[in-house]
C-alpha cells in the first residue's frame, strides 16, 4: 500500500492529504501477543463482526478523521463494522462497549477516554475471548491478557517533543504558559509530563510560569489567553496541548494586538489549520498525534485472527511540523 | 349531631372502593411506558430481550438508580441536589484510593466525606435557609474541586489493588445471571421505598415537600428532615461511587459529570413531582431502566451519528417525560 | 385583672414579641384554666396569632415568662408544645393538601405495627375520628380535594385527638357552616367537661358568647382587658377591641347593611343558565339585576363555589351559558369573563388572591393593568391614580403603595383584593366569603362597600358562611345542594330560620334528577344523616 | 436599637451585597494583580463576560416566572450552527437567521412548560441534549468564519468600546425597559409570584410563559452570535457549553430568588461579572483548577446566603 491510496479523508478536516500511520520500530516494545497465548478462536476478518467504540463526538478534526479512517478501511475490506460514541462520558463508553459486544462484536476496536477503569469490559471480553485492540490511547492492564495491541501515539513523548520546539523556538530562554487539556485526561498528564521532562532536563533557562486549563477547545484557549496576555504581557511561549487551545490562543494574541512570532506557540495534533498557522507565522510549531488509525487496526486485527504474532505495543511515528517544512507538508496535515 | 359529606370525585362512585384506577396509572405511569418500550424494542431489535443483555443493561445503571433513590428523598422534600454527580465521582477517587488500606477503609471513606457534603447541603439549606439549587449548583463545584485537589488536579488515577474483596463481590453474579451491584441497588430500593412510605420519618419527607410552613406548624421536625434527606443522598453518591470504584477497578477522574441531571430525569419520569410532596421509590427505579434501556436502544439502532444520538435521546426524553406526564394526569397539584 | 381561679395550665407573663418594623406583643399576660374556654379578640392584626405561636413555640420570644402548670416553661418547636400538651388549630394552616387525610389526621402518630405504619389501622381509625365530627369521606383522598370547610374540620380532629392538656383554636370557623360551628361547639363542650384549657379565637362575636368564659382583648399587641366574658357588654367588646368610646360604635348595627337596595329592572346583569361540571355542578342556573345582591347558600360542598368560578370562566364546563347584561360571554377563561365585565373575589385569599412577593400597587393593578396600558406600555401615571384612588376608597392601611402586599394584615389584604377587582370596573361583582377571616372593623367596611356598590348599579353575587351577613346583605338568596338549586328566598323572607330551614331539607331539584348521570344521581343516599 | 441597625445592615447588605462583592473583587485586583488596571484589560473583562450577561438576562426573566432554562448553552451552539450555514447570504441574513432560531427553540420550551405543564427543568434539560445534537448534525465540527464584518463585530470596537459590550449594554436596557416599563414585565412577575392568582385575574398566564421562554432563547442566540464573532468560528461541540450554570449563578447571586416572583436586572449584570472577575482572578493568579471550583463554591454560598429572603420563620 502506498500513500495514494490511503483513505481520503472526506468527512471533513481540512480536506488535505491523508498521511496514512508509519509504525515507529524503535518506540515499539518486544512483547508480542498470540492467538495461542490469549485465547480464542482463529477468525478470518471479514466473517466476523468488529465493533468500534469511539469517546468523543466527532466534531474535531482528530475524532473524525480517526473514525473515518476506521469505517473506511472496513469497508475497503468488507468487514461488518458497528460502532457507537460516548460523547465524552465515560459510563456511557463502558455502557457502549458492553452494548457492542451483547450486538455480537467478536473483534473490537477501543479509542478510550480514559486509560483506567476498564475492568468490567476486559472482563467480559476475556470471558468470551474477545481480542481488543486499543487506539489512541493505552488501556491500563496487562498486554495478550485483558487486550491484544495498543496503537497509537506516546503521548509523553509528544509532550518531549512540544518541548524540543520550543527550546528551538526560544532558544532555551524564556518564561512559557501552557495550556492544559481538560482535568483529569490522561493526554493532558502525559502531554504535560514529557513537556515539563524536558524543559527541565534540558533548558534550565525556560520557565513555566502559568499553567491553566483550556478545555481542549478553542474557545477555552482564546479566554484563558486573554487573560494571560494581561497579566503577563512578556510571555515569550504558550505549549497548547492541542491545535484548537493554540489556534484559540493566536485568536487572543491577535486581538490584544501582538504581532505574529511574537509568542512562539507549539501545540499538538497536526489540524491543516495548525499547520496553516505556521506558514503564517503564528504558530511556531506542531507536533502531529496521527489519528488515521484503521489501516493498522485491521492489519493488526487480521495477523491475530490468522495466529500470527502481533506486537502488543504499536507506537506509530508522528510527525512534526514547523515552519522549515510547513508549507510542503501542508497537504497532509487533517 | 350534624354531617358533612364530601362527594369526592372521581369517576363514578369510585371513592367507595379501594384505590381508584387513576392512582394505579399516576403511580405507574412510567411502568407502563418501559412496558411499551421493552416490548416494542424486543419486537424490533434482535437480541434485545435477552437475559445477558437485559442485566447488562441494569447492571451498568446501577450507579445511576443509586443516585437517584437518594434524589428521590430529596425531590420528595421539594428540593434539588445537583451534587451527587461530582460528589459520586470523589467518591470514586476516595475509595480507590482508600482501597490500599483495604476494603473497610474503602466503603468507610467515602461515605464519611460525600455524607458530610450531604450534610452540608442540608445545614446549608434547612438551617441557613439557602435555596437547594444554587447551594447543591455551589457544592456541585466544590466536590469537584475537591476530587481534583486529592488526584493531583485530576493527573493520579488510583487503582483498586487486585484482589480486593469488594472486587469479587461487585463483579460477582448470583446464579451467573444476576449481577450482584443489580442485587444491591434492589435491596437499598427496598430498604427506601419501606423508609419512605411506612416510617414516620418518611411521613416526614413527605410532609415537609408537601408544605414546609403546615408541616412545621403540624411539629414536623422540618430542619432535620430536611438535613437528614440531604445527607442520605450524600451517603448514596458516597455508596455509589464505592461501587463505581470496585466496579472499574479504579478512581476514574473523569466520571459523573452530568450524571445529576440524569437522576433528576429518572425521578421526575418515576412520577415524582419536582414542587414536592408527591413521589415514589419505586418510581424512581423505573426511571432509571427507562432511561437505560432507551439508551441501549438507540446504541443498538446504529447507523446514527453520535450528534443524531443526542437528537433523538433528546426527543425521546420529552416523549417519555410528555407520555408519563398525560397518564398521571390527573395526579394533584400543589 | 386575672381572677384567682387556682393555678392556670398555663400562665404567661409580659410576652414580647417583634418583627422587623413591627411590635406585634408588647407584654401580653394571659392565664388559661382547666375546663374554661378562653376568647382571644382583637382586630386584624392585633396579635392574637402571634401570641398563639409564642405560646406554641413558633416564634421564639424577646421577652416575657411561660409556665405549665406552675414551672417554667418555654418550646422552641411546635413540636415540643405538642408533646407537652398543647394541641393547636393555626389560623393559615392548610394542613398538607398532597397527602391523603388520614395521613394529614395522624401525622406525627401514625399507628405502628413493628415499627412501621400499619395503614389500614390508620385509615379505619382516620374515618371513625371523622366520623364523630360528621365528616364523612375517602380518608385514602388527597387532602386537596376537600372543600376548605372540610380540611378546617380535619385539622380540628387533629388537634383535638392528640392527648392534650390545652387546646388552642386560631379562627376555627372561618370556613364553617352554621351546622358545622355546632358540632364544634359540641366538641369544646366535651373538651370542657375533660378539663381541658381551650382557646378560642374568632371574628365571629355571637360564636364567643355562645362559647367562651373568658375573654382577653388584645390591641395593637397590648392586652388591653382579661376577664370572664359574661356581663361583658358586646359593645363595650367591640369598643375595647376598637379602642373607641361605646357610644361611637353604638351607632353602627351588628352588619353594616343598609337593608335592601333599589333593583333596576330590565335586562339582569347577569344570567347563568344550567351551568354543569361533571361532579361539581348540576345544572346551576341564576340571575342578578343591576344593583341586587344575591346571597349563595348551602352547606360545605354544595357547590357555592364552584359556581362562582363557573361564571368567572375558571370552571371547564360541559353546558351552561353565562351572559353579562343580556350579551353571552365570549371565549373561554377568565379574561374573556373580565373582558365581559365579570369580577370574582376568590375565597382562598393566600394561594388564589394575593401575589406575595408584589407590593400593593402592582397586586392592585394586576388585573386591570391592560386597560392602564397602551401598546404595551403601562401608564404609571395611570396606574398611581387608579391605586391611589382605592386606597384611599377602601382605607387601606399599608405605609405606602410600594409596600409588600405579604406584609399587610388579612383585612388588608382583603381590601386590596377588592380593589383589584373594582378598578376593573366590573357589571358584575362575585364575593366568595369576602369577611373571611377579616375583623369587625374591616368587615363593617367591607359590607359597607358592598352596599355601595350594589347602589352604584353593580350586580353582585354573594358568598358567605355567615347566615347573619347573608342575610343582612341579600336581597335573594339562592340556596344550594349537591351542586344543584334547590331553593330560593327573597324579599321578606330571607331570614336566618328560613335560610338554615330550605338549606337542611334542600331537595334535588327535579331538573337536576333528570340531568344528572347514575354516579351523581347516587350520590344524596351516601349521606348519612345523624 | 442596635437590632434596627443591624436589621437595616442585612437588609442593605441582602439588596446591594453583589455590589459590595463586585467592589471587593476589583479592589483586590487592583492591589494584587498586576495588570489589571488598563484599558486593555477592562476590555477583555468586559468581552468575556458580555455573552454571559446577555444570557444571564434571559435567565432572569425565565427564572423570575418561577422556571429555569437548562438548554441556553445548547441554543448558543444551534444559534453558530446557524450563523455558520447562513453565512453564504451575508452576515445579516445568517444572523437573524440564527437569533430566530434561538427564538424558535425557546418557544418549544416555552409551548411545552406552558401548554404541557411539564416541569421547566425536565424540559430544558431534554431541549439541551436534543439541541446540541441537532446544532452538531448540521454543523459536525468546529468551522471558520471567514466574514470580515462578522469578524469586525467580534472584535472590532467604537469610541473604544467593542462592539459585543454595546450589544450586551443594549440588550440591558431592553430588558431593564421591558421589566420597568411594559405589561409584559409585570405579566411575568405576577406568574412567577403567584401563577393562579395570575390566572385568575385574566392574566394570559401561557402567553407570557411562552413569550419569556422564547425571549431566552433568541438572548442565548445572541450570546451565540457574539461568541462565533469572538471566536471567528462556528463551533457547536463547545460554545456555551456548561453557561447556564453561570448564568443561573450569575442571577441568583444577583438576587432574583429561585422561587420566582422577582425579578433583579441590574443585579443580574452584577452577579455575571462577579462571576467573571472571580474566575479570571484566580487564572491570572495561576491557580489550579481544584481552587477555581472551590473559590466559586465558596463564593456563590456567601453571596446567597447574604441575599437570602429574610422573614420567612
Ligand atoms: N412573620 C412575621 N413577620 C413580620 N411581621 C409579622 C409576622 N407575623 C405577624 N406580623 C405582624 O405582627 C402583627 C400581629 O399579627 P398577627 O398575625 O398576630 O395578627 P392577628 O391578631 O392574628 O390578626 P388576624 O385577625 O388578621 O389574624 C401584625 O402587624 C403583622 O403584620
Ligand atoms: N379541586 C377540586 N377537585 C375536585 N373536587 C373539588 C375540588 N374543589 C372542590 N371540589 C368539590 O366540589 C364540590 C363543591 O365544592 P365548593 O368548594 O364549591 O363548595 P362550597 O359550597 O363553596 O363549600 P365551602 O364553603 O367549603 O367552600 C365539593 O364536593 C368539593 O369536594
Ligand atoms: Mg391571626
Ligand atoms: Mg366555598
Amino acid at each position: 500500500r502506498t500513500e495514494e491510496d490511503a483513505s481520503e479523508d472526506d468527512g471533513g478536516g481540512g480536506g488535505g492529504e491523508g498521511q496514512e500511520q508509519v509504525l515507529d520500530e524503535a518506540a515499539a516494545g518486544d512483547e508480542t501477543c498470540t492467538l495461542d497465548e490469549y485465547g480464542g478462536e482463529g477468525f478470518d476478518l471479514t466473517d466476523v463482526r468488529v465493533g468500534f467504540s469511539q469517546s468523543e463526538a466527532e466534531s474535531n478534526p482528530f475524532r473524525i478523521t480517526e473514525t473515518q479512517s476506521i469505517v473506511d478501511e472496513a469497508e475497503e475490506r468488507g468487514v461488518d463494522l458497528i460502532t457507537s460514541n460516548a460523547q465524552s462520558d465515560f459510563a456511557q463508553q463502558i455502557n457502549d462497549v458492553q452494548d457492542l459486544m451483547s450486538q455480537g462484536a467478536e473483534v473490537l476496536i477501543i479509542a478510550p477516554l480514559n486509560s483506567d477503569g476498564w475492568k468490567p469490559v476486559l472482563d467480559e471480553a476475556a470471558a468470551e475471548d474477545i481480542p481488543i485492540i486499543t487506539v489512541d490511547r493505552a488501556i491500563n492492564g496487562t498486554a495478550c491478557e485483558d487486550f491484544v495491541t495498543f496503537i497509537g501515539s506516546d503521548f509523553v513523548e509528544q509532550g518531549r517533543r512540544a518541548a524540543d520546539q520550543m527550546i528551538d523556538a526560544l532558544d532555551g530562554e524564556g518564561e512559557v504558559a501552557v495550556l492544559l487539556g481538560a482535568a483529569g485526561n490522561n493526554v493532558t498528564t502525559e502531554r504535560t509530563e514529557g513537556f515539563q521532562e524536558r524543559i527541565e532536563a534540558e533548558a534550565p533557562g525556560i520557565e513555566i510560569v502559568f499553567e491553566q486549563s483550556g478545555d481542549f477547545t478553542r474557545e477555552g484557549g482564546q479566554s484563558v489567553t486573554e487573560q494571560l496576555v494581561q497579566s503577563e504581557p512578556d510571555i515569550d511561549g504558550i505549549y497548547a496541548q492541542n491545535d484548537e487551545m493554540g489556534i484559540g490562543a493566536v485568536t487572543a494574541l491577535n486581538g490584544a494586538g501582538k504581532e505574529s512570532g511574537e509568542v512562539s506557540i507549539v501545540t499538538v495534533d497536526g489540524t491543516e489549520e495548525a499547520v496553516q498557522h505556521i506558514v503564517d507565522g503564528w504558530i511556531h510549531g506542531v507536533v502531529e498525534s496521527n489519528p488515521r488509525f484503521g489501516p493498522l487496526a485491521f492489519e493488526a486485527a487480521e495477523s491475530f485472527g490468522a495466529g500470527e504474532e502481533v506486537g502488543t505495543e504499536l507506537i506509530i511515528t508522528d510527525r512534526a511540523y514547523d515552519p522549515s517544512n510547513a508549507e510542503e507538508e501542508l497537504p497532509h496535515a487533517y | 349531631m350534624s354531617t358533612v359529606t364530601e362527594r369526592v370525585p372521581g369517576p363514578g362512585s369510585e371513592s367507595s372502593r379501594g384505590v381508584p384506577v387513576r392512582e394505579l396509572l399516576q403511580r405507574h405511569g412510567a411502568l407502563l411506558v418501559l412496558a411499551v418500550v421493552l416490548v416494542a424494542a424486543g419486537v424490533g431489535l434482535d437480541g434485545f430481550l435477552t437475559a445477558g443483555n437485559l442485566n447488562h443493561v441494569a447492571v451498568g445503571s446501577a450507579f445511576l438508580a443509586i443516585l437517584a433513590l437518594g434524589m428521590t428523598f430529596v425531590i420528595v422534600t421539594g428540593g434539588i441536589d445537583l451534587s451527587v454527580g461530582t460528589n459520586f465521582a470523589l467518591g470514586g477517587v476516595l475509595a480507590a484510593w482508600a482501597s490500599q488500606y483495604g476494603s473497610l477503609a474503602a466503603l468507610a471513606l467515602p461515605l464519611a466525606v460525600c455524607g458530610a457534603i450531604g450534610l452540608l447541603n442540608g445545614v446549608l439549606i434547612a438551617r441557613a435557609r439557602l435555596a437547594p439549587f444554587i447551594t447543591t449548583l455551589a457544592t456541585m463545584l466544590g466536590a469537584w474541586g475537591l476530587m481534583l485537589s486529592v488526584s493531583d488536579e485530576g493527573n493520579t488515577t488510583y487503582l483498586v489493588p487486585d484482589g480486593a474483596v469488594l472486587t469479587s463481590l461487585v463483579h460477582g453474579r448470583l446464579f451467573g445471571v444476576i449481577g450482584y451491584p443489580l442485587l444491591l441497588v434492589l435491596v437499598l430500593f427496598v430498604i427506601g421505598g419501606i423508609a419512605l412510605s411506612r416510617t414516620g420519618w418518611g411521613q416526614n419527607v413527605y410532609a415537609v415537600g408537601g408544605d414546609e410552613r403546615s408541616a412545621a406548624l403540624m411539629g414536623v421536625p422540618v430542619a432535620r428532615t430536611k438535613t437528614a434527606v440531604y445527607t442520605v443522598s450524600g451517603l448514596c453518591a458516597g455508596a455509589a461511587g464505592v461501587l463505581n470504584a470496585f466496579w472499574l477497578g479504579s478512581g476514574v477522574t473523569i466520571f459523573g459529570i452530568g450524571i445529576e441531571l440524569q437522576a433528576i430525569s429518572a425521578v421526575v419520569i418515576g412520577g415524582t413531582l419536582l414542587s414536592g410532596g408527591y413521589g415514589f421509590v419505586s418510581g424512581s427505579f423505573v426511571g432509571v431502566m427507562l432511561l437505560a434501556v432507551i439508551q441501549n436502544i438507540i446504541n443498538t439502532i446504529s447507523g446514527l451519528t453520535s450528534a443524531f444520538q443526542e437528537v433523538v435521546s433528546g426527543v425521546f426524553l420529552i416523549v417519555v417525560v410528555l407520555a408519563q406526564s398525560r397518564l398521571s394526569r390527573s395526579r394533584p397539584r400543589a | 385583672m386575672p381572677t384567682d381561679r387556682g393555678t392556670p395550665v398555663l400562665r404567661a407573663r409580659g410576652l414580647v414579641k417583634r418583627f422587623p418594623g413591627v411590635r406585634a406583643l408588647a407584654g401580653v399576660d394571659l392565664d388559661l384554666h382547666p375546663g374554661r374556654v378562653h376568647a382571644l379578640v382583637g382586630e386584624n392584626g392585633a396579635g392574637k396569632s402571634t401570641l398563639i405561636k409564642v405560646l406554641t413555640g413558633v416564634h421564639g420570644r424577646d421577652g416575657g415568662e411561660l409556665e405549665l402548670d406552675g414551672r417554667p416553661a418555654g418550646f422552641a418547636t411546635p413540636a415540643e408544645a405538642q408533646r407537652a400538651g398543647l394541641a393547636t388549630i393555626y389560623q393559615e394552616v392548610d394542613l398538607l393538601p398532597l397527602l391523603s387525610v388520614a395521613r394529614n389526621l395522624f401525622l406525627g402518630r401514625e399507628p405502628r405495627w413493628f415499627g412501621l405504619i400499619d395503614f389500614p389501622r390508620m385509615h379505619r381509625e382516620a374515618a371513625e375520628a371523622l366520623g364523630e365530627y360528621g365528616v364523612h369521606v375517602d380518608v385514602r383522598r388527597p387532602l386537596g380535594d376537600l372543600s376548605m370547610g372540610a380540611r378546617q374540620m380535619v385539622a380540628l380532629a387533629r388537634a383535638v385527638s392528640a392527648r392534650a392538656r390545652v387546646v388552642i383554636m386560631d379562627e376555627p370557623t372561618s370556613s364553617l357552616e352554621p351546622r358545622e360551628v355546632h358540632t364544634l361547639f359540641e366538641v369544646i363542650g366535651r373538651l370542657r367537661g375533660r378539663g381541658i384549657a381551650v382557646v378560642y379565637v374568632s371574628h365571629r362575636l355571637d360564636e364567643l358568647y355562645e362559647v367562651c368564659d373568658d375573654v382577653t382583648v388584645l390591641r395593637d399587641g397590648h392586652a388591653v382587658h382579661s376577664g370572664p366574658l359574661a356581663g361583658l357588654e358586646r359593645l363595650r367588646l367591640i369598643a375595647l377591641m376598637l379602642g373607641r368610646d361605646m357610644s361611637e360604635v353604638a351607632r353602627e348595627g351588628a352588619t353594616t347593611f343598609a337593608g335592601a337596595h333599589d333593583v333596576a329592572g330590565g335586562a339582569p346583569a347577569l344570567t347563568a343558565e344550567a351551568l354543569t361540571a361533571r361532579h361539581r355542578l348540576r345544572g346551576v342556573s341564576l340571575d342578578i339585576r343591576p344593583g341586587e345582591v344575591v346571597g349563595l347558600g348551602g352547606l360545605l360542598g354544595s357547590g357555592r363555589t364552584e359556581t362562582a368560578r363557573a361564571v368567572a370562566g375558571d370552571l371547564a364546563l360541559e353546558e351552561g351559558r353565562v351572559a353579562v347584561a343580556g350579551l353571552p360571554v365570549r371565549g373561554r377563561g377568565t379574561a374573556a369573563a373580565i373582558r365581559a365585565g365579570i369580577s370574582l373575589l376568590p375565597e382562598d385569599r393566600k394561594h388564589e388572591g394575593i401575589v406575595p412577593g408584589l407590593s400593593v400597587r402592582e397586586n392592585i393593578a394586576l388585573a386591570a393593568m391592560p386597560r392602564l396600558s397602551r401598546f404595551g406600555l403601562v401608564s404609571e401615571r395611570r396606574v398611581d391614580r387608579v391605586v391611589s384612588t382605592f386606597m384611599e376608597r377602601l382605607r387601606i392601611k399599608a405605609t405606602g403603595p410600594s409596600q409588600k402586599v405579604e406584609e399587610l394584615s388579612g383585612g388588608n389584604q382583603q381590601k386590596v383584593l377588592l380593589a383589584r377587582w373594582l378598578a376593573l370596573n366590573p357589571a358584575v361583582l362575585l364575593l366568595d366569603e369576602p369577611t373571611r377571616g377579616i375583623d369587625v372593623g374591616a368587615k363593617a367596611e367591607v359590607q359597607r362597600l358592598v352596599d355601595e356598590l350594589a347602589e352604584d348599579g353593580l350586580g353582585v353575587l354573594l358568598i358567605s358562611s355567615d347566615l347573619e351577613e347573608l342575610v343582612e346583605g341579600a336581597d335573594r338568596v339562592v340556596v344550594l345542594k349537591d351542586g344543584a338549586v334547590v331553593g330560593e328566598l327573597s324579599g321578606a323572607s330571607v331570614t336566618e330560620d328560613a335560610l338554615v330551614d330550605a338549606i337542611a331539607r334542600g331537595e334535588a331539584s327535579p331538573v337536576v334528577r333528570d340531568r344528572s348521570d347514575g354516579g351523581a344521581g347516587a350520590a344524596p343516599e351516601e349521606e348519612v344523616e345523624r | 436599637m442596635a437590632r434596627v441597625d443591624r436589621d437595616r445592615a442585612r437588609s442593605w447588605l441582602q439588596d446591594y451585597g453583589v455590589y459590595v462583592g463586585v467592589a471587593a473583587i476589583v479592589l483586590f485586583n487592583v492591589v494584587f494583580t498586576p495588570g489589571f488596571v488598563s484599558l486593555e484589560n477592562f476590555r477583555v473583562q468586559a468581552v468575556q463576560a458580555a455573552p454571559i450577561v446577555v444570557v444571564a438576562l434571559g435567565m432572569a426573566l425565565v427564572i423570575a416566572t418561577g422556571g429555569i432554562d437548562l438548554s441556553v448553552g445548547a441554543v448558543m451552539a444551534l444559534s453558530a450552527a446557524f450563523v455558520s450555514l447562513y453565512l453564504g447570504y451575508g452576515p445579516l441574513v445568517s444572523v437573524l437567521v440564527a437569533l430566530l432560531v434561538g427564538a424558535v427553540a425557546g418557544a418549544v420550551n416555552g409551548t411545552i412548560v406552558a401548554v404541557a405543564g411539564v416541569q421547566a427543568i425536565i424540559v430544558t434539560l431534554a431541549m439541551m441534549i436534543a439541541g446540541r445534537g441537532l446544532a452538531l448534525v448540521l454543523v459536525p465540527q468546529l468551522e471558520g468564519i471567514r466574514n470580515p464584518a462578522l469578524r469586525e463585530f467580534g472584535s472590532g470596537s467604537v469610541a473604544g468600546v467593542p462592539y459585543v459590550v454595546w450589544v450586551a449594554a443594549l440588550m440591558v436596557a431592553l430588558v431593564l425597559f421591558l421589566v420597568r416599563r411594559t405589561l409584559f414585565g409585570r405579566r411575568l412577575v405576577a406568574v412567577g409570584g403567584n401563577r393562579r392568582a395570575a390566572e385568575l385575574s385574566g392574566l394570559p398566564v401561557r402567553r407570557t410563559l411562552l413569550l419569556v421562554y422564547t425571549l431566552c432563547g433568541a438572548l442565548a442566540a445572541v450570546a451565540g452570535v457574539m461568541t462565533t464573532a469572538r471566536l471567528q468560528a462556528s463551533d457547536p461541540n463547545s460554545v456555551g457549553l456548561l453557561i447556564e450554570l453561570s448564568a443561573i449563578t450569575a442571577v441568583v447571586v444577583g438576587g432574583t430568588p429561585l422561587s420566582g416572583g422577582r425579578v433583579r436586572v441590574a443585579g443580574t449584570v452584577a452577579g455575571a461579572i462577579l462571576m467573571q472577575l472571580l474566575v479570571a482572578t484566580l487564572i491570572k493568579h495561576n491557580l489550579p483548577p481544584s481552587w477555581t471550583q472551590m473559590a466559586q463554591t465558596a463564593v456563590i454560598i456567601a453571596a446567597v446566603y447574604v441575599a437570602r429572603e429574610r422573614g420567612r420563620s
